[in-house]
């Protein structure tokens, strides 16, 4: 295993050069942006994920990166060298593609052995290195098989090793696991993570699928009509939200929607009928000016709901609401509710002794003002 | 359960029966009267003899037709599937104006009425002599045949998976490594396939063939023409089962190559 | 970042631009030829005039020819296509023994050479007294064209998803509804493309036409035929355009029904 | 909507007779079971789903209720009558396929009006009911569209107002919404619950979501190699699985394997190394001999973490592990243990103040004993 695992990244790159820098890249398919300007640095090491909806210019700004599509305008730049004009076949990145792309008339070790010699190594050094990432994927004694004798989980495992066999300076996937069941997905996230660790190897992963993302990366871009809305720690984007859209993208939210107005260290969330409390550090983040339009972002497991006419205590917000289904889903339960406004809420409870609340009760749903995000509405 | 009912089912066994017994009746009593005994060509034959396959196989008319049509037929299948890959090649995967056009023209011999192609060829080939030549035949039956290579390459290209075009060039490999690597490898089978249909299209050719042949130079369908509208011995019934049985084999070669292919 | 360099593409250009040419020429020799002003069938005309066009529409040898090669093709569009669907029909749906056997004998006349099929039905219409009618020249085209009708009728029902049978009889449909109000409408798309194909098999045929027709009943192929070995002017030419641009008009009226199935 | 709605089922069925009954159905294919013997009555009015693996024998099932298979042996009674025998078009059930299957060269109006039509209703019978049934699934008004004019919800929203505005006895829907996206697919589980219930229909459905069956059913029979292995509510298969089967299938578990020994009211799951205690309603429900191999099942989030040296509180069980992986999901955080034997195992932490562990160190997991639940082990 060692033989294929590269020396950590701290020991070979000098000082803390990127191994990954994108400058105002962009993409057009006739008038039509793709890609609208996208920068970002990947350190090395990194796992760094591409989220975002269908459409949104993840994938085609990881095929830019492999060298398969033209950017129109903008650098790629991989440890420091401009790669903008390199054609795929001497970019030195590994890819792994959504249906394997493994070579149906060549076995495991070919497709594995075949990027080795294509930079011509000796046939013993190439020998040795395929038994080696066999092995790192766990599919020793596989080598023999055609694609359509392995397993789809199997399939991608050796389409996982043939990218990082020749040590690429990057590692591409795009969706990789879309194409497996659940429980073969989250088995084979856990195995791709200690891989990519084990060889300290910089991973640019494209997703669609939030979960995937928040187990697997160290960082996400998320990606919203060929740019970046946000960039940060799963935790980042979970919990401090910078737009509805990344809200609405990462996880479920409840949506109060009225306008910012600014009052002392913090400030208020204000409608027709009532008005909200907003922390001095929700208030901070988003950094938007007295009266404008604005929205108060709650996840659905800080809410708490208690009887319509339980005292709220300082320091919490609340609001009245309906409950219109419970729905149980074994550790947990979630309440839909409808909020006076007609718009829907969802509340997560957690098992553990709380009371149950039936369809058609009248409710208050209380939340701790640090609970609360505040974001800027669009045209607000 | 099922949605056939007995009345539905005893039309439908009449109607099938009575189309199968025309489509395939020609055809099969074309073989025994190769084996008659008779000196004319009848149906039911008298009695059974192998006199008509010696003849054959040894009279030199029957020989050389046999042997210049399988001449004939090798070089087209060898000229049709080169060309017809080359421009598979070019017209999947190319890129330039008036591309469909191009790829109309190509395939413009599979519906143009054969007589009319057999008219322009033999005006055309006989101001450049090249009538009654293995030359002339060969270029004209690979015309008939290209588009079939052509439907058969495509096909194959377009199926193929173009991330594997794409995965070996992230890998390494330059345009030239991989289409001798991955490409050309995985479109084989439809090439063969082309080359083993174009064979049969020469093999079965017969209007194009009697306009471009002379006495001198015969292949077995004409050869096979000739001899039904002057003699009316049975060999040309014996060289008809000859013929099919070679036609019968390429063809089932022809699905075995296909089947093998690989999944791509 | 294509995989086409400049060296490669010129190859391709070149080797392309001769193969259309070879392929297409012969076909457009014709139809200038049929606008000469030359009393002869020769390229180029050494002038232009629309006297072969006139004799191609008034001539009785031409316009009987071409009366009896639309009637042939029409009616054999209408005899195969029904045939043809029935026996899809029971190919596709029907549950019986020596159903792979059927399958391939239905077909058969696909894969045997057409010189072939002329011999053997040309001994057997001689006994049942069909040459040189209508009603042989039908059956026999129909042979030709009812494997056609199979394929496209058994794509489309093949294609067509079941669980809409199914859906029919569980919102209440019997067998007979179904058929009528969900198969039927379905593949009515791939009946009539069948049958336009039908016609064009038929409208094309020549070898066995020729086996099976006499000077009194001729159609526009055989006429071509006899004429282009007999007589030399440029008739023949005006007629084949005339042929051809059936031909084509049928083909892409096909395509346009195919285009437009509904994606079921 | 009133117009398409059934009388409420107490009003019109005699007594309490059940909507359907399966008495020891059973279907081969050749000499392979697709079912092997499957007993089952549904309520009227009740929704209850079919829920397995693929290859389960749930859709083969389910086709057999349709009429579109004929089952080896077995009756089948709708509404007290038998129809083992009846063809499909006789049998009065509406069907929901996965794919649709409307009729793609009828608009949405005129595949809704099918059914009417078959039962030979008046045209403006016929036409008041569309108007209904497209007013009850909300696309009143797109009653001319054709089928591929509509998105793939909108088609699955005709399909359902095709199989209801007949007024069938039964309702089976087949995975219908397995082709969605999940947004999607958890807005139309919603609106099926709201209308089947509105309509107080008798839904039978088919799925292999355990999600879905959770959210959706009144009454979930699992399914494994063609028999019902356990039929409850959700709470009951979550909470009190009956078989390892069960308790794998429906939501994630940590399996003990030990032998059960008697002690008392309750017992102890007991391991050369180790033993715990089991609560006596545990071991009343399982009913097993002292001294049978059995196993443990605790849920994730009936784990809690401590510290290596906590010692156990009373009416607590623990075990040694070690930590592997802390996957951050949003609303809750996954940790990934090793138990000392080298099996897996797995601790939903929901949010809340409680301590982070890291990777590597060494904890306890401890449980309360009446969280624990106590199961044969096959061949035990």
């Amino acid at each position: 295993m060692s033989a294929t695992a590269r020396p950590a990244a701290s020991t070979t790159s000098p000082s803390s050069q990127p191994a990954l820098v994108l400058r105002g890249l962009v993409k057009h398919y006739g008038d039509v942006p793709a890609v609208a300007g996208v920068d970002l640095e990947v350190r090395r090491g990194e796992f760094l994920t591409l989220l975002g909806p269908s459409g949104s210019g993840k994938t085609t700004t990881l095929r830019m990166i492999a060298g398969f599509t033209l950017q129109t305008a903008g650098t790629i730049e991989i440890d420091g060298v401009d790669m903008s004009r390199v054609p795929p076949y001497r970019r030195d990145v590994g890819m792994v593609f959504q249906n394997y792309a493994l070579f149906p008339h060549m076995t495991a070790a070919e497709n594995i052995a075949f990027p080795l010699q294509m930079r011509r190594l000796g046939r013993s050094e190439i020998r040795r290195r395929v038994a080696d990432a066999l092995a790192l994927v766990k599919l020793a004694g596989h080598g023999d098989r055609y694609p359509r004798q392995l397993s789809g989980g199997q399939q991608q495992r050796i389409a996982l090793a043939r990218a990082v066999v020749f040590q690429p300076r990057l590692l591409l996937m795009d969706e990789p696991l879309g194409a497996l069941d659940k429980k073969l997905r989250e088995a084979l996230q856990l195995e791709i993570m200690h891989i990519s660790h084990e060889l300290g190897a910089t991973v640019i992963y494209v997703t669609h699928d939030q979960e995937e993302a928040l187990v697997m990366s160290d960082r996400i871009a998320i990606f919203s009509e060929g740019r970046i809305e946000q960039l940060g720690s799963g935790e980042d984007l979970y919990e401090r939200p910078v737009s509805l859209f990344v809200a609405d993208f990462i996880g479920e939210s409840n949506i109060l929607r009225g306008r910012y107005e600014h009052d002392g260290e913090g400030g208020w969330l204000t409608r027709a009928d009532w008005r909200w409390r907003i922390g001095p550090s929700a208030v901070a983040r988003a950094g938007l000016a007295s009266g404008s339009g604005a929205a108060l972002v709650i996840r659905p497991e800080r809410l708490r709901i208690v009887g319509a006419d339980e005292p709220g205590a300082p320091g919490t917000n609340a609001i009245e609401a309906t409950v219109t289904d419970v729905l149980y889903l074994g550790p947990i339960r979630k309440y839909e509710l409808q909020l006076p406004d007609g718009q829907p809420a969802v509340v997560r409870q957690h098992g553990g002794g709380e009371r149950e609340w039936r369809a058609g009760e009248r409710v208050r749903l209380i939340w701790a003002v640090d609970d609360g995000v505040l974001v800027a509405l669009p045209g607000g | 359960m099922t949605s056939w009912r007995q009345p539905h089912r005893l039309l439908l066994l009449i109607v099938g029966g009575l189309t199968v017994f025309f489509l395939t009746v020609p055809t099969l009593l074309v073989v025994p009267m190769g084996f008659s005994s008779s000196q004319i060509l009848v149906f039911p034959p008298p009695g059974w003899s192998l006199e008509w396959y010696e003849k054959a196989f040894t009279d030199p008319q029957w020989t050389s037709g046999f042997a210049n049509s399988l001449q004939v037929a090798a070089l087209t299948a060898v000229v049709s599937s080169v060309l017809g890959t080359l421009a598979s090649l070019g017209l999947v995967r190319g890129r330039f104006p008036g591309k469909n056009l191009a790829n109309a023209l190509i395939l413009s011999p599979l519906i143009v009425p054969v007589i009319i192609i057999a008219i322009g060829m033999f005006s055309l080939y006989v101001r450049w002599k090249i009538t009654g030549t293995l030359l002339g035949l060969v270029i004209a039956h690979s015309t008939l045949a290209i588009p079939f290579v052509v439907v058969s390459v495509s096909t194959s290209l377009r199926t193929m998976d173009r991330n594997l075009e794409l995965a070996a060039q992230n890998l390494g490999a330059g345009p030239v490594r991989t289409f001798l690597r991955i490409t050309l490898p995985l479109v084989l089978p439809g090439v063969f396939a082309g080359a083993l249909f174009a064979f049969l299209t020469s093999w079965d050719e017969v209007v194009v063939a009697i306009f471009l042949t002379t006495a001198k130079f015969r292949t077995l369908p004409v050869e096979m023409w000739e001899q039904v509208r002057q003699v009316v011995d049975p060999t040309v019934a014996a060289v008809a089962t000859v013929v099919l049985t070679v036609t019968t084999t390429v063809l089932l070669l022809a699905f075995v190559v296909r089947r093998q292919a690989p999944a791509t």
